[in-house]
């Protein structure tokens, strides 16, 4: 079942990449940040069955990261909403060099 | 004389004492400014010129003793200093001349207290800065003429690039900063592939003899290349130089640098700085890659551009409306015969490059000043905002029609000498190249007299003219050394030719000796 | 990799079960129109990965998965969503013009080409050792001494003790960072 | 050393008064000197210490401005004008009693060889070992004295004509440096120095022309002539380049030596020829280069007179006769010399018929008698083309001076009634004998020479020069050698026509200008009549002697045929040492003579043609049909083109100076210089670097989507890299 579980993060990680190339609401954005991450771990559980428990730590590791990750940017994209009244994030180009 | 020269031993402390005084004065001046930062600015600036000044009679005065100091026949380099610098990479503070390079840093130091009294009144900003910079020229200048170590040659030919940039970028006209970077990076490029140069030669020479060594002599004589690599390493060499001479690609900084230069800025650029490129051709391009030098079509390739270079700059120069600019081109087209004499590689041609080098600095470091004189009083260059001013400025305009018959080269001036003697030389090995260069001789009358004419003569139509004051008599005493130099070369110049003869003779059997033989044999004759 | 009773007909299927739902609920999620319809297909992704993961005996994983990931994130991803009001249905022009899904999606299927390719030597298959089912079946036998959990806890708190604690920092940046950012500025700038 | 000069203190000359030849150049030298500085000290004033401060304010030059109106208005005499009045002329008259002294002693002492003086040594350099050589032989000396002689008097004349001009000082200044300058050029012993007296004349010609330099067309001239000259001295240039090359030497006796050595009509020796005279070309006015001369009547009459008429433009005479060893070797250059010489004679001619401006009349008639004297010296008859030279320097200066006070006369007229007409336009003069009887009847017997009648000096010199090149068409070796395919001999004849054809046409222009200036009635104005008069004694003084001069000029060389008048063939034994050898080489040895008959025959048809030429002048032209020239009709068909001299200054403007001057600003500066190598190079690689700065920034657009979208496509070509490796 390896190769499967494999082959299912790959594609789950690409609908995450073509979903964040394609939507442009920070909160999806988010999600399929979300998404990514979980097609990794995913990967990392499936090969843990080969190497050991080393990958599922690594996933609760991956997991807390993705928790404050999302926490955090949560709270920036309230904070801008409160600015723009939008996420959209075509309007948004506060980092422009 | 020569008794009193050698009971001071002279000859032994001579040139590192012409390097190090500019620099003590460089240090005088940025202290005279600490000290008298709360005083008046008019007071300042009057002590600094007078300080500035003195440095540099000085340093004319000890470099007088040169003319009798140094035996021209005799072989080898006189006053010559030999310390070591950096002994890890074999870098010597070797310090050295010969006939050609005395009569060089004579010039030099000669003409820059000319230079200094040509600015006396038109530089007021930022002084101490001003003349600190000229001070540090002529260390660079004097190293480069005196430089028997690579590495040295490289440093000087370096120092001498910045105080010019700063002072066209800060002393300069309007479009100061375009042609002080443009000069910039124009020399620097050039130098870059030098140095790298300079690096293979040392590497070379560490190879053959052991520990690296940059030493000018040690290479000349050890150090043989197969034909390839010398044809590339002259190539990087004579790159560096043509930018400085300039030669006909690689002219266009010229006329912006000289425009934009203010009046001292740019007699010393043309009568001194761009010696440094033929300098750097006699000594250094030809001596070290004479099989380079000697191939038929490297020096058909450079005889070609300096003949272009002649007619080129001296048809530019006829429809120039900035004088300036039109007495820079004209520059172009002198070097240009500096050039022909030089590779045309006989004594007499060689001997006229020599005199055109010195008679050209003379030249047109006058004609500069005068441009500075007449543009303190009307703040213009353009030639047809003047007109019918030889009834208002006589003493002016005299002056201006004997030096530009000396640039013109008329028999009996200086420039007719140098000319003449690159010609006849030129024309035993370069027959076309001096035909073709001597039809210049026209040209230079056309621009040089039509712009002269539209300046002093015709009617006294413009009323600013009117008022414009004659010389006074700084300036006045000013031109009057060069207007004798001018005659004096013109005359009799024989004396000067002695003292380069040995050594242009010398060069010139090296060149054809050392490269007839395959290089590995070049028998290591002194230089 | 469990024996069980069905093995391994019954294995499989749910296997493939779990992992099309996954697949499609992954794709609902994408191409929905409004925040909250693809929250709620991000949560059924999860579900199917937490079963997922119970079947590559990763139970531990799994509960985490529906704790912390479902159960946490995504409610708060819900709430977010719901505070913002921005459930309407107009913000799906938000998305790219047609060009830029196109290439988006173009772009999606190179990176899953190229992912395949790397494995076109079967690099992974080589990598199953031939006895994997006996080796599982004879660790599952020996009955772990923690129990499931206990194969993870040992070394999350030997090896793995330094970077355990070093997340608990992060966590704690994470709150003290959202509720600074969070904070309605009392003097708005 | 060369051999054939002998050691310096050994020559007859040496313990004479001739050892002090040094001298000669010298003192015009001192005389620029003294009145170069009265020049300055009258007109220049020290300005303040510091330039740019302080303007000048217009009053305070007021006395500067003043002085600079118009130049011939009654200002006040110059306040140094009486001592340059003593030391101008008075270098001159000095200068000439030395020479004259000179002359003496030459003419006591056998001039074998010519007495070398060696000044310093000048251009020590490599195997080109140059000395500063004065060469005194008899054809210097009679260049010497002509220049001498000549010049002083033209000095006296200068002091009336320039008496109120406030360049007075400077005038005689640039005078004195042009004697010096002749002198060191006849003088020069070898090339190189020649050319400096050579080029130093060009300077003084500029200087003098442009002399009332604040009109353009003044100014304009002068550089016309100093540019058309150095045109000239390239050509010189290459020809000493020649020289040394292929002779090793420079030295004028050197080279004379060396050439004999060479091959008759070979390459070296027909090149060097022919350079040498496309630089007498450019001095002498001749065909192409002879545009010059006319604009130069610009300048002041007396300098017309000095520079342009008497030494000056025989510079290029001088130097073939001096170049006879070369010319001589070199069939083909004498015959060039010869045809341009006949070509540029008839032409001349053609134009001076039409002229109205009176000198401008004289210029055209010196450019065709120069063009007969390198006819003259041109087939190898040195002595009749000096001969012409000596006496074409009498009776020119003598017209150019006679010209003068009758333009001073007019001008004179004119300034009274504030009449602002061309005081040098034949239309407005007319019937002048009655008020300046002297200058009539002297500038008559200049007519009369420069016709050719017999017992006048222009008369021997022309039928000379003509039997010699009918002499030489039978029996030379001009004769046996061709141009362009024609043969020497028919070529000869040709140019004997073409001799003949000018003389009859000399005789008609000249005598249209008497009538036209002396007789009829005076078109002038009646208000501006009364004040026509003779000129001051000083002016007319030099006229009467070079009146008596240009009379009795013939005496010098006497042919055979009259051998009764005095000493047979005087000048041709005095240069005999000098050009004997080269004369002889062309005659092929033996000296070229023509049966009695013949000669009769000769003489006798240059006789006919001049009074003829004369007749039919006074028979055509009728002085009462002119009217003044402000009310004078367009001239039409072809005298409007003689008038306007064939446009050649119109066509040299077009095709080669607007040319150069629009190429080289348009191609050469703007197109090249300013176009490619800093637009495209210098400035290029600028903008190239900035280009490249602009595209980095372009990502930056601050935008999310963007830097994902660059993170996706640095991860795909990541991998891509690895699924390709």
């Amino acid at each position: 079942m390896l190769v499967e579980a494999l082959a299912l993060s790959a594609v789950l990680f690409s609908i995450g990449v073509v979903g964040v190339l394609t939507r442009r609401n920070a909160i999806i954005l988010f999600m399929c940040v979300e998404l990514m991450l979980n097609a990794v771990n995913l990967s990392f559980v499936a090969l843990s069955t080969l190497y050991g428990a080393a990958g599922q730590v690594f996933v609760v590791f991956t997991m807390t990261v993705a928790a404050a990750e999302a926490a955090v940017g949560l709270a920036i994209i309230i904070a801008i909403f409160r600015h723009v009244k939008t996420v959209n994030l075509q309007n948004i180009n506060l980092l422009k060099g | 004389m020569n008794a009193f020269l050698s009971s001071i031993n002279y000859n032994a402390w001579i040139v590192p004492v012409l390097l190090l005084l500019p620099a003590i004065g460089a240090v005088g001046l940025w202290a005279h400014a600490l000290l008298t930062a709360k005083d008046p600015a008019e007071k300042r600036w009057r002590e600094v010129r007078v300080l500035a000044f003195s440095f540099f009679v000085v340093e004319a005065i000890l470099s007088l003793g040169l003319w009798w100091s140094l035996d021209p026949a005799a072989a080898g380099w006189q006053a010559m200093v030999d310390l070591p610098w950096i002994p890890q990479w074999g870098v010597r503070f070797a310090v050295g001349l010969d006939g050609i390079a005395m009569v060089l840093v004579l010039l030099t130091t000669l003409m820059m207290p000319l230079a200094v009294l040509g600015s006396w009144t038109s530089i007021r900003t930022k002084p101490h800065a001003y003349y600190a910079n000229l001070l540090i020229l002529t260390v660079g200048m004097l190293g480069v003429f005196c430089a028997l170590d690579l590495v040295l040659f490289y440093v000087m030919w370096e120092i001498m690039l910045v105080p010019m940039y700063l002072i066209i970028g800060v002393w300069g006209g309007e479009r100061r900063l375009y042609a002080a970077i443009k000069f910039f990076i124009y020399t620097m490029i050039g130098s870059l592939l030098m140095l790298v140069a300079i690096l293979y030669l040392g590497a070379e020479a560490s190879r053959v003899g052991g520990a690296p060594n940059f030493s000018y002599d040690f290479i000349l004589n050890n150090v043989h290349l197969d034909p390839t690599t010398t044809l590339w390493l002259f190539g990087a060499f004579a790159l560096a130089f043509a930018v400085k001479v300039p030669m006909f690609p690689f002219h266009t900084w010229l006329p912006d640098a000289h425009v934009e230069a203010p009046t001292a800025g740019s007699v010393i650029l043309a009568a001194i700085m761009l010696k440094m490129g033929t300098f750097g051709f006699i000594r250094f391009a030809l001596p070290l890659f004479p099989g380079a030098a000697m191939n038929p079509s490297v020096r058909t390739l450079i005889v070609a551009l300096a003949v272009i270079g002649i007619v080129y700059g001296a048809l530019v120069a006829m429809v120039q409306p900035d004088f300036k600019k039109l007495v820079a081109y004209s520059s172009v087209s002198h070097l240009g015969f500096v050039m022909l004499g030089v590779f045309a590689l006989t004594t007499e041609s060689m001997q006229g490059a020599l005199i055109v080098n010195v008679s050209h600095g003379v030249s047109t470091g006058a004609l500069f000043l005068l441009i500075g004189m007449i543009y303190e009083r009307r703040h213009t260059r353009m030639i047809e905002d003047y007109g019918g001013i030889a009834k208002v400025v006589p003493i002016f305009a005299t002056l201006l029609t004997i030096v530009s018959l000396s640039s013109i080269g008329l028999p009996g001036t200086n420039g007719f000498i140098g000319e003449f003697l690159v010609l006849v030389g030129s024309y035993k090995t370069q027959p076309v190249a001096a035909v073709i260069s001597a039809t210049v001789v026209i040209i230079a009358a056309v621009y040089l007299l039509w712009a002269v004419q539209r300046i002093i003569y015709q009617k006294l139509a413009k009323p600013e003219n009117e008022s414009m004051q004659d010389l006074n008599w700084r300036e006045i005493g000013l031109l009057v050394p060069l207007v004798a130099a001018i005659f004096w070369i013109g005359i009799y110049p024989k004396p000067l030719l002695e003292k380069t003869e040995p050594a242009a003779r010398r060069l010139v059997t090296y060149v054809e000796s050392a490269a007839g033989k395959a290089p590995v044999t070049a028998s290591n004759q002194a230089r | 990799m469990q024996p069980n009773l069905f093995h391994p007909l019954a294995y499989t299927f749910t296997f493939y079960f779990f992992g099309l739902t996954a697949l499609a609920s992954a794709v609902a999620f994408v191409t929905r129109k409004s925040p909250v319809a693809a929250a709620m297909w991000l949560v059924n992704v999860m579900f199917c990965l937490a079963g997922l993961y119970v079947m590559l005996d990763a139970q531990f994983i799994g509960a985490i998965q529906v704790l912390v990931y479902t159960g946490a994130i995504m409610v708060v991803f819900l709430f977010v969503i719901m505070l913002l009001n921005l459930g309407h249905v107009s913000d799906l022009l938000d998305a790219r013009g047609k060009w830029g899904q196109l290439i988006g999606l173009f772009l999606g299927l190179g990176l899953l080409a190229e992912v395949m390719a790397l494995n076109r030597h079967n690099t992974i298959e080589r990598m199953i050792p031939p006895d994997l089912a006996a080796k599982a079946a004879e660790a599952a036998s020996r009955s772990a001494a923690g129990g499931v959990i206990g194969p993870i806890a040992a070394p999350l708190f030997k090896e793995y003790l330094l970077a355990f604690e070093l997340t608990s920092i992060l966590l704690l940046a994470a709150i003290v960072g959202a509720v600074v950012l969070g904070k309605r500025r009392t003097n708005a700038r | 050393m060369n051999p054939a000069m002998i050691p310096e203190g050994a020559h007859p000359l040496a313990s004479t008064i001739a050892r002090f030849v040094w001298l000669l150049p010298l003192l015009p030298l001192l005389g620029f000197l003294i009145n170069g500085t009265l020049a300055m000290l009258g007109v220049a004033k020290v300005g303040p210490a510091d330039p740019s401060a302080g303007h000048g304010h217009a009053e305070e030059h007021g006395h500067g401005a003043a002085h600079g109106h118009d130049d011939h208005g009654h200002a006040t005499r110059h306040k140094f004008a009486p001592i340059v009045s003593l030391v101008g002329p008075g270098v001159l008259v000095a200068t000439f009693l030395l020479a004259s002294g000179i002359f003496f002693a030459m003419r006591g002492v056998e001039m074998e060889h010519p007495y070398i003086q060696t000044l310093f040594a000048w251009m020590p350099v490599g195997d080109l070992q140059l000395n500063a050589t004065l060469l005194l032989d008899p054809l210097s000396m009679v260049m010497i004295m002509v220049i001498t002689g000549v010049g002083m008097l033209i000095h006296v004349f200068s002091v009336g004509y320039m008496q109120d001009d406030p360049g007075y000082p400077r005038y005689f200044a640039y005078l004195n440096l042009f004697v010096f300058f002749m002198l060191m050029l006849v003088l020069g012993g070898s090339y190189p120095l020649l050319f400096v007296g050579w080029e130093g004349v060009g300077l003084c010609s500029y200087l003098l022309i442009g002399f009332w330099f604040s009109d353009k067309a003044n100014a304009d001239a002068g550089k016309k002539a100093f540019i058309v000259n150095r045109i000239g001295d390239f050509g010189f240039l290459v020809a000493m380049f020649l020289m040394f090359a292929n002779l090793g030497t420079l030295d004028v006796q050197g080279v004379a030596a060396k050439a004999a050595e060479l091959p008759m009509g070979g390459v070296i020796a027909t090149a060097i020829a022919l350079f040498l005279f496309l630089g007498c070309t450019g001095k002498s006015a001749q065909i192409p280069l002879y545009v010059w001369l006319p604009d130069a009547m610009a300048g002041p009459t007396p300098v017309s007179a000095l520079i342009h008429a008497a030494t000056m433009v025989t510079a290029g005479v001088y130097l073939v006769a001096r170049a006879s060893g070369i010319f001589s070797m070199a069939p083909v250059a004498q015959l060039t010399v010869a045809t341009v010489g006949a070509l540029t004679a008839f032409f001349a001619a053609t134009i001076g018929l039409k002229q109205w401006d009176i000198k401008k009349v004289l210029a055209y008639s010196t450019v065709s008698q120069l063009g007969y004297m390198f006819v003259g010296v041109g087939v190898g008859a040195y002595t009749a083309g000096i001969f012409h030279l000596v006496t074409h320097a009498f009776f020119k200066a003598l017209l150019f001076l006679g010209s003068g006070s009758v333009i001073f006369a007019m001008h004179a007229a004119y300034h009274a009634t504030h009449n602002h007409d061309d005081a040098q336009d034949m239309r407005n003069m007319g019937g002048l004998k009655k008020h300046m009887p002297v200058t009539f009847y002297l500038m008559w017997i200049a007519t009369l020479a420069i016709a050719g009648i017999p017992l006048f000096s222009g008369f021997f010199s022309k039928d000379e020069i003509l039997s010699s090149v009918f002499a030489r068409a039978h029996h030379s070796t001009l004769a046996e050698s061709s141009l362009l395919g024609i043969p020497g001999g028919t070529l000869l004849l040709v140019i004997y026509g073409l001799g003949l054809a000018t003389a009859l046409m000399t005789a008609i222009y000249m005598t249209r200008m008497m009538l036209y200036t002396f007789h009829g009635p005076n078109r002038t104005g009646a208000a501006e009549e009364p004040h026509l008069k003779e000129a001051p004694w000083v002016m007319t003084g030099p006229l009467v002697v070079l009146g008596a001069l240009a009379a009795f000029g013939g005496w010098l060389n006497v042919p055979a045929l009259l051998g009764a008048i005095g000493p047979v063939g005087g000048l041709e034994h005095w240069l005999e040492p000098v050009v004997g050898e080269a004369t002889l080489r062309t005659t092929l040895g033996e000296p070229a003579h023509l049966s009695h008959s013949v000669e009769l025959m000769l003489v006798s048809t240059a006789i006919i043609i001049a009074v003829v030429g004369i007749a039919f002048a006074v028979w055509r032209l009728k002085p009462a049909a002119l009217v003044p020239k402000k009310d004078a009709p367009e001239a039409t068909g072809f005298d409007r083109v003689l008038e306007n001299k064939y446009y050649v200054d119109e066509g040299y403007d077009a095709a080669i100076v607007q040319p150069t001057v629009n190429v080289s600003r348009a191609v050469l500066w703007k197109g090249f210089d300013a176009g490619i190598i800093d637009g495209l190079f210098v400035n290029g690689s600028a903008l190239l670097a900035r280009a490249f700065g602009w595209m980095g920034s372009q990502l930056q657009t601050g935008q999310l989507g963007t830097y994902a979208w660059v993170l996706l496509i640095g991860v795909i070509t990541l991998l891509g890299a690895f699924t390709f490796r």
